[in-house]
């Protein structure tokens, strides 16, 4: 069915640091899963609701963004009406004003020029591949002010974490990070309501001089409106930390978790490369790994997500790793738990090794 | 709209019988190549490349699966709101209705189309060929020498000469003679199918051939040696890089055997030259516990928990655990299930190989009711697509495997779908 | 790409053969309509308007400008990755080749092609009417009637019924019987052209239709009555708005003139449900110092000099000073010259009036040897595109202008170009 | 033939003024000529020459502007590779700095990722169809370092004026402003150099912390490098303040200046609105004026350039007027050399009238 509702998504959550893999990059920018990047995830989710109209609110270092997210073209969201826009902190008014990099003005000039009566706010911070179509008719069904979508995560590891608490489904208290929660229900930084209810709220904000926008701002009003939970039973990982997002990696690894997440009907779109494929020559060794297109592997390599255009050398062993794109693993090299970013060159012999808990983070375009 | 120089005309039209199976459904530019392309993907690739903008596709036979794949030609980034892909079935007007009878009439009935786009040159390729070329380079030669036709050819062992058609050519490359397959050839330039034309030249030359009721209206056949026999200037232009017609069974197993062992003859990790195709929506390949990966290509989507030896699997294909498949081709979404050992073999698009299942070149004592002499050859076997093969059967080498002609299973093919594979 | 719920489907394989000259060169849904319209903008904009992204568009007849106008369907928001616009020419393939025989025919034809998409729902429209309706409250009808086919039915004077295919309904929208021209109706729903069919069962009914040899493979003459036949739910859904079939003459002008008289009823200015066309690439229009323009409608690129008076001018129109068009329609690039008068004329694209004409309907004593009653009536004149008329001829109404049957030329019509208007 | 350049146009000119009309857009977002805006004329100059590859350097004041060039897709330009970019300030670099609006690193990094041998860097605020096929080959077979495009401009209004002087074609002098020019060749603001020579020069600019990128930046240093003049012969109509604006735009209602820059073989591309057909209706009265589509009009209208949109209502007159899009003119408004920004309303009876050398300025969305 036609979904009347446009989206949000948030590129960036100060709450949330994955040490150097961010420094230069929005958590939505951060490569994932071979050949994503994390707000692939969220952004196919919305176009496979049908939602065609996108806002992607930028804060600050949005260049690996806006390359990655082009013209919107790779989400079929390249449209004459509607579409992909990214929102940055500078057009979002006419007039040139003291930049804020969270000003939220250009937000709401954005949802100003929709025609939606809904619209789905998300951090970008959430690997699963979701519908939303149950979540927006379920809200507009129930009639209350605000839906929130929720789970009860076991594998919860690291902050923020907004805990919540309900009453006949309506929140009635909400803690950030609680080191005794009251409830196991998380947000999983997934809200609708209204177009015109938010843009309400934005109005207030902006009249009190507010700046910050994250979906806390909305869940926060919990006493003044009504906000109902919807809970969420897909696969689902937050990516909260470095080592979420280790765990996340290596959890693709696992049975059955491949196949839920991309193989179904609806597909994870993301910016097409078009490398070769990738090559495997004598005397590689390759074990319960994802490997991508563009490498060329003639090591060894186990339990490890890699991305595409790396080459991996020979006698170089590999375990437990995420090696981000066009990386050169020369020969002999050895590494365990580590996640090295893009265009990095480790050299032969090197060995390097961290722990699950503690990866040892490689930066970008270094020689190691 | 920027004036085109030049605009391109891939003929797509023909049913590549030699592939028996493989081109049931689909054309044949539309066959699967080198774990993750189609065969057009090179033709497109090499006119996207070469700053070609506006690109004629002329199909006729099963064009649907080919239709679906390009698409509006965006992966090509052919999809331009002036000019881009377009393409050109044929069609009924006033004059009436006519399929395209040749490769020159398949060009003369789109004569308004290229008029409409105004070019000074076209150039004509086949849609089911291997390789890469610049063709500026072809078309500054072609200025350069003030040729009415520019051909591509490119030298052949002599001793294979008479396997083709073969240009003779002066010092200067200006072509004397064509000989269709020459039983004692003067030259050893063979024709690429790809031709650079002056329309105004081109464009009177295929009224005068549709005027002559005689002729099979064919580039080669009857444009050609009408051009040479009218004095004109006819460049031969020689290509020395990789090229594969992949119009039998034998040469496109080769071909892909090409990628691994011949890596840098193609070189399809040229990052000045990519050669672009449909993004197939797929997760990274996943490399189980046990499995193991000898000198093979893979692509997107593919899970192996057995072994692949020397192979070119394609996207979303699963080699299961114990499965061993061995100089063989795996097209999109091919299936080898447990135990079976596969040796020289092509699998079609989805097609399923059940449990323990032997086939191919290697296998002793193999049912012979599938061998088919007219298509394949050297010990390799086919597959055709969306088929279910039956556990436990031993196939020997040479088979063509499919349902009969009625479309009926037997006790081997257990099942047939007709594909829609996009 | 999320499941496409209901697919459109449009028939623009008709030769348009009541249109004469107008549809010589084009297909009918390519004929312009309303200044800076194409017919078969309509079906296009209320599909993308209506959300529906897969879009196929059954071509067979004269495709090339029509083609060539759609492109890759980037005007109309259809250049899609996935889904969007398809151009569905007849093919070639493995079990033969067929150009389309009838409507229900040519979507049996591609029967594959909507199998890809996987679609719960197929409408099925024309290409050639010119109405605004949003196909997915008409799809509701359909959903919440469970019903198997929903046909869209507009209310005409009962005393013109018998003229129409009529459907036949209870209280309920039920149909109980459908009448091609009734002598004796009794119902005024005419049938729109426009219908809803659960994909399954029209699919069923098609390879039904298929094996029927009697059959003409159409939708109103065979298809519904079959269904009905068996028993299965057909709705009428009653449509209110605006609605025209510009298939003759009279009528193609009859709603151009509509956009003057009755402009609410179309209402092409609503921003809410947009009329895409495309873009004409065309300053804005110029109107000279002399100029008089009454009751008019004017598009980008025209030029006006002399006086246009209820009238439809197209984009690139000229109009020159002292000539005076009158409840006329001039298409795209036409040129009236200096001191020349046309009344109730239709000018094809590029056709060039000369100076001092006079044509049309209250032309007194003009010259009869273009009357074609076959085409025209009501005094409406058509020149054909492509033309280029002598100065000072004086022409009567109902004159249809071209060169004759052997495309020679004439004291009147001096010359005449094939035109490639892209 | 295929070009082997890439095309950078600077979208604002801190030199240039417009009065209101740019309080809220950049000089090259400024609608002219009844559907376009100021840069689509150099935009459709580049596209028309075969560059397809276009960044666009915004300063402040950008909604506009992205919102007119969108995805690129009007101009053909929203390609997979190459394209159309727009360099705002912000993303300049990959990490947050503080801001600075005339940041110079983006254009680097912008060129540095280019592959074409030259660029053609170029103000926005020229009116011409041109082509650059002649202008890139003469500078190529020169082999000088930078060609500059000029002409003798006999309509030159305002400021700026950069006066070049020659010998043998060499520029040895240039002057901003001069009061006494010594010479009446006025550079057009279009410089063709080599891409690796410009970012050789940004790479010196900013690590002397300069921030200022215009084409006086490069012509400034003809001292340092051979600079050669290109004479352009086109119509081109320079729009450097209010009154050249007001004069180019009633140049266009001369004889034979629409079909010179309009109506040739190439032309002027612009975003697509799709209005309806514009409407005539009895007892109006046009003459010697531009009208574009969804315009409705009943009064009378001379001399004057009607944007998309416009209501003329019945009894208002309108003479030497430029009218922006969507304004209602309603009953018996008399205006003569005014322009009205956009969303304007003018009430029944107003009576409005400026000159040609000061036109008044009505702003955007006003209701007089």
């Amino acid at each position: 069915m036609l979904i009347d509702a446009m989206g949000i998504i948030l590129a960036d959550n100060s709450r949330v640091r994955l040490g150097e893999l961010n420094d230069a990059r929005a958590i939505a920018a951060t490569p994932f899963g071979g050949r994503y990047r994390i707000i692939d995830f969220m952004l196919s989710s919305m176009v496979n609701s049908g939602i065609k109209h996108v806002g992607v609110l930028a804060e600050t270092k949005y260049s690996s963004l806006m390359d990655h997210l082009g013209t919107g073209s790779h989400w079929d969201l390249d449209r004459l009406q509607q579409g992909l826009r990214i929102i940055p902190p500078y057009m979002q008014s006419e007039f040139f004003r003291s930049p804020n990099p969270q000003d939220i003005t250009g937000l709401h000039d954005f949802l100003k020029h929709s025609v939606h009566t809904y619209v789905v706010v998300a951090e970008s911070n959430i690997i699963s591949n979701m519908s939303f179509t149950d979540f927006v008719a379920d809200h507009k069904n129930s009639g209350v002010d605000v839906t929130v979508m929720y789970n009860h995560d076991s594998n919860r590891l690291g902050s923020p974490n907004i805990s919540l608490s309900f009453e006949d489904n309506k929140v009635v208290d909400l803690m950030i990070d609680p080191t005794d929660p009251e409830s196991d229900c998380s947000s999983l930084g997934i809200v609708v309501l209204e177009r015109t209810l938010l843009m309400e709220m934005l109005d207030q904000a902006i009249a009190r001089g507010e700046t910050l926008f994250n979906t806390e701002f909305i869940l926060e009003k919990y006493q003044e409106l009504t906000i109902h939970g919807y809970e969420n039973n897909d696969l689902t990982f937050r990516i909260n930390s470095l080592a979420t997002y280790f765990s996340a990696s290596m959890r693709l690894l696992e049975k059955g978790v491949l196949q839920k997440i991309f193989k179904g009907e609806n597909k994870i779109f993301t910016k097409v490369k078009n490398e070769s494929p990738a090559r495997y020559l004598k005397d590689n060794q390759v074990s319960n790994s994802l490997i991508s297109d563009g490498c060329d592997i003639i090591g060894s390599v186990e339990n490890s997500v890699v991305f595409r255009g790396v080459n991996v050398g020979r006698y170089s062993k590999i375990s437990n790793c995420i090696i981000l794109q066009d990386t050169v693993i020369m020969e002999g090299a050895e590494l365990s738990n580590v996640i090295i970013d893009k265009d990095t060159v480790i050299r032969s012999g090197v060995r390097l090794q961290g722990s699950p808990d503690y990866p040892v983070v490689i930066g970008k375009g270094v020689i190691v | 709209m920027p004036k085109q120089e030049m605009i391109a005309m891939i003929l797509a039209g023909g049913q590549g019988s030699r592939l028996g199976v493989l081109t049931e459904y689909i054309a044949k530019p539309a066959v699967p190549y080198g774990s993750k392309y189609r065969i057009i993907d090179f033709a497109l690739s090499n006119c996207t490349n070469s700053g070609i903008e506006t690109v004629g596709v002329l199909t006729q036979y099963s064009p649907l699966e080919l239709n679906s794949y390009i698409g509006n030609g965006y992966s090509w980034d052919l999809d331009r709101n002036l000019g881009g892909l377009s393409i050109l079935p044929p069609y009924q007007s006033m004059a009436g209705s006519d399929w395209y009878k040749g490769t020159a009439n398949a060009i003369y009935q789109n004569i308004q189309f290229i008029d409409n786009h105004d070019p000074d040159y076209v150039l004509i390729l086949s849609g089911d060929h291997i390789y890469k070329q610049d063709y500026r380079k072809m078309l500054r030669a072609h200025i350069k020498a003030e040729a009415d036709a520019t051909i591509a050819v490119r030298e052949v062992p002599w001793d294979e000469a008479s396997r083709f058609g073969i240009m003779n050519a002066d010092e200067e490359g200006r072509i004397t003679e064509f000989e269709e397959k020459p039983a004692e050839p003067k030259s050893n330039l063979a024709s690429m199918g790809v031709y650079i034309f002056s329309w105004k030249t081109l464009r009177r030359h295929l009224i005068e051939d549709e005027l002559d009721l005689d002729s099979s209206n064919d580039f080669g056949q009857n444009i050609i040696p009408a051009m040479l026999n009218e004095g004109l200037k006819l460049l031969a232009y020689t290509f020395s890089g990789y090229w594969k017609d992949v119009g039998t069974i034998f040469s496109l197993w080769e071909s892909n055997m090409d990628l691994l062992d011949r890596p840098q003859e193609i070189n399809l990790q040229d990052a000045l030259w990519r050669i672009y195709c449909r993004n197939i929506l797929q997760p990274s390949h996943y490399i189980g516990i046990d499995a193991s990966i000898i000198d093979s290509v893979l692509t997107d989507g593919v899970e192996i928990y057995g072994t692949a030896k020397h192979s070119v699997i394609s996207s979303g294909a699963v080699i299961e655990e114990g499965a061993e498949v061995i100089d063989s081709i795996l097209m999109p979404g091919a299936v080898v299930k447990k135990g079976s050992k596969i040796d020289k073999c092509i699998v079609g698009i989805d097609t399923v190989i059940g449990e323990n299942v032997q086939a191919g070149h290697s296998v002793q004592d193999g049912r012979e009711d599938f061998i088919s002499e007219k298509f394949c050859s050297d010990g390799i076997t086919v597959f055709g697509s969306g088929l279910t093969i039956a556990d436990n059967v031993k196939i020997a080498g040479n088979s063509m495997l499919f349902p009969n002609e009625e479309g009926q299973t037997s006790d081997v093919v257990l099942e047939s779908t007709v594909l829609g594979i996009i």
